[in-house]
């Protein structure tokens, strides 16, 4: 019985995926680098380094710094622009059996609005609207911590694209509830979360911030227990599929975030510090399948007894 | 690209802070360009930590490590170690005939293979180290180099200043074609004014805090120039570790 | 030179800590437990478990869920009661050298002011008002999350009494400023944050939550990176002192508090893997202070290069 | 109390998954009381881990460890470990004719120090050890017990059962006066039962995730009866990990 196939297919309201599994924008560039380490056939899809319109050089000085189980980043969106991942970056990653999440930000609504016309043109399988970068002066972060402002925002990129929709969402929040619903109500087919958390770290021998913005953004595993809440959160308040992430590492962290009711999982950080996170991944949750003969993945997803 | 557990072969101490970890280099790995580097994982941190090779066999590849956190420190006594690489772009070899060589503190361990791979090319080898302290690889600089000269910040067994006086001299009185560089950020900024005075082009393996080592999470810039007056954010890890010191831009 | 006797002694507007050392709120019980390993004279003041009005059972169930450099709680303010605690520990505190601040919770607006107006009249250096414990179902968080509903509780407690007020801060929000800002305001003497993070861990193997009520509070190392930015946030918006915390295990972590503007710092769930933290920390305070030549730690807080 | 770092005398495995850790004893260590722990420091993780005593001499301490995770993991092979204790309220010494113990799996181990107290006092002793797999420390209990009853799950070379079912068999035939116990929470449920059944009371240790270990964080509590229809939540680590059978209220 357990040597039946099992399913790991999952449907993000439109968006396939042929396994839960997602590497999470930032952490993957546009694949080509993790390509030399593991075969991107295995993954369900990636979510591409935030785009911007035009090319981003990124924020200036240190970039990196590494806390407790967490890491804090501060790289300011450095991207070489929408027009040339479509030249440049597309096609390579088409090569794949993977579905293509293009990741965008902008510094006002109008912005991310272009960039949805200009994607909806274009071979990729979903959009993912990033409100909740702690990493830029403008737009970022203050378009996803206000209800209001994510239902305007995602209003217009809703009217821009006909293209499957991602809303990602921020952690920076007093309730992640009223937000996951204006992003449902305007039109997401689906939510993803958490961006990072925004965060700092001084160096004690120079007195300043080690992060030239002073402050960053904090992901790995140090954040699990706060984005497995609130992704249980976002669940529990729509009823668009959703994308969890926050310190995935292991297999366990997956299940506890698909049993939190995520759909699919994303895994960045992890990335860093084992480039075969995502393959271990999908192989522990499918021996964890056998392991408690379930045939179908979506009979795991929610099926939390609480 | 190898990614794997390696056996330690020994681990021995070369001064107070600086160890010496070989380890066995497996079959599959690639081809080693002086300069390039692995990513190693340190157990009881989330992030790898970036170690140049320092030396390599057709079996083995060393690291020399400089104990500065805990980090380093939990990679100097491992049975095994799990090896990523190698990675970037290293060092260009020439057929100079004369090469300097600047090395400052650990940053004199990555100079080994280049001036290898120069002796190997008859290359003439002006070997300048400086340390804080005691040097470390004094023997095996000695017994490769034509030149070469040590200084220390504090030891009075040594010539004591900086290693870019020193380099300065050398570069003043021979006919040098190409400088190999590796040391603290300060001390590469000097290099680059040594490159631009003397007009010798130089190749700097520069140094940034790095989370995935491949060129995927763009931590781990370097400004670099692009055009007349522009700049651009290049990846150490990736478009680097080695820079020509006239591209580099310093902001010191 | 710097043989010269340091100063460590901190002015949270009213009240005096010899050093700026204290113990967090829950984890160092009334101290009893702890006075068995370190000489509580080394403290600059203890902030006691977290007090109501009546005794409470606290939480049912797994209390504890480890987490990667954290520790989720769902004690759920198990205590003696306030009456208790001023008969039996308020004596037994009062032998040592260190300023007691008693952590109050309620159920309603009424019950934090009832539970002033009684320890007014008592043997307390400092209130510390939790308008932030994210482990009971009424008051706690809720009070915490709003600016309105924190002006209305600190209002209504400074009238009820005239001893030194702390509100702590809840990290769950948007934003901290006009939150301790609304503190402020309304007459707090002085701010504490952060409290714990919401968060949650679930068992994959029973598919339930480890915790009874799904969520629980999490500390420790894995938290410092967001605490400390929202501390620096809480400081950059009143002007009147902060006591900041959230896993400081460390000299150089208790320094990172201080450069940010903290007056003083709270060790909690580091006490419980290293009982001796917090004069590991005072000890690394004072060295720090002697390396760069430092005759006052006042000359330190808020000292940041930005 | 004791709060410092011990040198490990020896590590060695007795089944696959349980080990027999080893160490000095502080010449400033309190008296130990058979049931009493440590909190003994994991080196990768943030908590302390509970252990039990299962041995001690003037000058060792021994820990019987199973591995079940990276915290107990990392316990078993270190040259030397950070322990604080001894903690807790252990068994209570009692001067009965017939002891019974009930031991399962790892929890045989605290149940040594106790039997070996009793054998002092000269009570008669009768254990009654469950295992799921091969049984550990069945020599030690041979030689120190008067009747030694020995079940496992699986394997044949033993009744396979579970231990509650024998110590039962063991209630029946014989003038019990006091019966320590240490097992997984749902034997001691059905150990309360027994000391309910047949009068005779029962001391069990019990288990919760700690913290602090020393009553200050209230994470480790249990339920036990307070007035005729009440409960209160008692902290295993401080008011335990001994609790009388008759006081504990189980949610099973
Ligand atoms: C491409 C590349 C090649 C490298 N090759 C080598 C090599 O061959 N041998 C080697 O020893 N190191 C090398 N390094 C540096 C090495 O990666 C760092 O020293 C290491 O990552 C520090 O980790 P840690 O955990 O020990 O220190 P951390 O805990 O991160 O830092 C501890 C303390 O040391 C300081 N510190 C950190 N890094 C350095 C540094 N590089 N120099 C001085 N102080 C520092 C920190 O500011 C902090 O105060 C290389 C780095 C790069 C990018
Ligand atoms: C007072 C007291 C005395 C103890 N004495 C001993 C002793 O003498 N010897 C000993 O080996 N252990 C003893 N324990 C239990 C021991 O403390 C735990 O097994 C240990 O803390 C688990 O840590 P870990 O990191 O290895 O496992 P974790 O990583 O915390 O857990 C790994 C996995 O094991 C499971 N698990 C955790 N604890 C247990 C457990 N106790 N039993 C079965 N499964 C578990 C978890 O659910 C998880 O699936 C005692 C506990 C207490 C409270
Ligand atoms: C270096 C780095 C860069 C990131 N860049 C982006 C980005 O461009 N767009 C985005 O939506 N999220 C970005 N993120 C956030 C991640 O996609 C993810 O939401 C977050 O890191 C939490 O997941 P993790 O803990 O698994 O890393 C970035 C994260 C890191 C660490
Ligand atoms: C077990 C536990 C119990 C706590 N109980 C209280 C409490 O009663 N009142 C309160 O204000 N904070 C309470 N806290 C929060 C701490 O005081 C502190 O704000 C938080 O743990 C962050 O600091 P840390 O990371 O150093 O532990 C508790 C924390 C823990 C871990
Ligand atoms: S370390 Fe990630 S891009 Fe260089
Ligand atoms: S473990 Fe802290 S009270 Fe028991």
């Amino acid at each position: 019985m357990s040597n039946l196939k099992k399913t790991m297919e999952v449907d993000l309201n439109g968006l396939t995926l042929k396994n839960p599994i997602i590497t999470a924008s930032g952490t993957y560039g546009f694949g080509r680098e993790y390509a030399e380490l593991i075969d991107l056939n295995e993954l369900g899809g990636i979510a591409v380094k935030g785009l911007t319109k035009e090319e981003r050089k990124g924020n200036e000085g240190r970039r990196l710094v590494e806390t407790p189980m967490g890491l804090i980043n501060s790289v300011g969106l450095q991207n070489p622009g929408v027009k040339s991942f479509i030249e440049n970056e597309i096609p390579f990653l088409r090569q794949f059996d993977l579905k293509i999440i293009a990741n965008i930000n902008g510094n006002t609504i109008e912005e991310y609005c272009e960039m949805a016309r200009i994607l909806d043109q274009e071979d990729v399988d979903s959009i993912e609207l990033n409100i909740s970068c702690p990493n830029v002066k403008n737009g970022g972060l203050a378009f996803g911590t206000d209800s209001e402002m994510v239902a305007r925002v995602v209003t217009c990129v809703r009217a821009a694209t006909g293209k499957h929709l991602i809303v990602k969402l921020s952690p920076n929040v007093t309730d992640i509830k009223p937000i996951a619903l204006a992003a449902e109500k305007s039109g997401a087919d689906c939510l993803s979360l958490v961006n990072t958390f925004s965060g700092m770290a001084i160096d004690i021998h120079n007195r300043k911030p080690f992060l030239k913005r002073g402050i960053g953004g904090v992901s790995g595993p140090a954040i699990k227990p706060m984005a497995l809440k609130m992704t249980y959160d976002a669940v529990k308040s729509v009823n668009i599929p959703v994308i969890g992430m926050g310190g995935i590492s292991t297999y366990e962290d997956a299940i506890e975030f698909i049993l939190a009711g995520a759909h699919a999982v994303a895994i960045g950080t992890a990335n860093f510090y084992n480039p075969e996170a995502p393959l271990t991944i999908k192989k522990g949750i499918e021996s964890y399948m056998n392991q408690y003969n379930i045939q179908d993945i979506n009979e795991l997803i929610g099926n939390l007894d609480t | 690209m190898f990614l794997g557990v390696v056996k330690v072969i020994c681990s021995k101490a070369l001064s107070e802070d600086i160890f010496e970890v070989r380890v066995e280099r497996p079959k599959e790995l690639a081809h080693i360009q002086p300069g390039q580097f692995f990513m190693l994982t340190a157990n009881a941190y989330l992030l790898k930590r970036p170690i140049s090779v320092s030396d390599f066999t057709s079996t083995q590849i060393v690291f020399t490590i400089r104990e500065v956190g805990e980090g380093t420190k939990s990679l100097i006594d491992l049975p095994e170690i799990q090896i990523m690489g190698p990675l970037g772009h290293g060092f260009e070899v020439t057929k100079a005939h004369n090469v300097l060589l600047i090395g400052g503190g650990i940053g004199v361990a990555p100079l080994l293979p280049i001036a290898k791979k120069c002796k190997e090319n008859q290359s003439k080898i002006y070997s300048t180290l400086g340390f804080r302290g005691e040097p470390v690889m004094e023997e095996v600089f000695d017994s490769i180099s034509d030149f070469l000269g040590i200084v220390s910040e504090t030891s009075n067994k040594y010539e004591n200043g900086y290693v870019t006086s020193l380099a300065d001299l050398v570069l003043r009185l021979n006919e040098i074609e190409m400088i190999y560089a590796c040391g603290p950020k300060k001390m590469m900024a000097e290099v680059a004014k040594l490159s631009e005075k003397y007009e010798v082009p130089a190749q700097l393996l520069l140094e940034e805090k790095m989370a995935c080592g491949i060129g995927a999470c763009l931590g781990c810039t370097c400004k670099t120039k692009e055009g007349a007056f522009g700049f651009k954010h290049s990846k150490v890890c990736k478009d680097g570790p080695m820079f020509w010191a006239s591209e580099v831009i310093f902001d010191v």
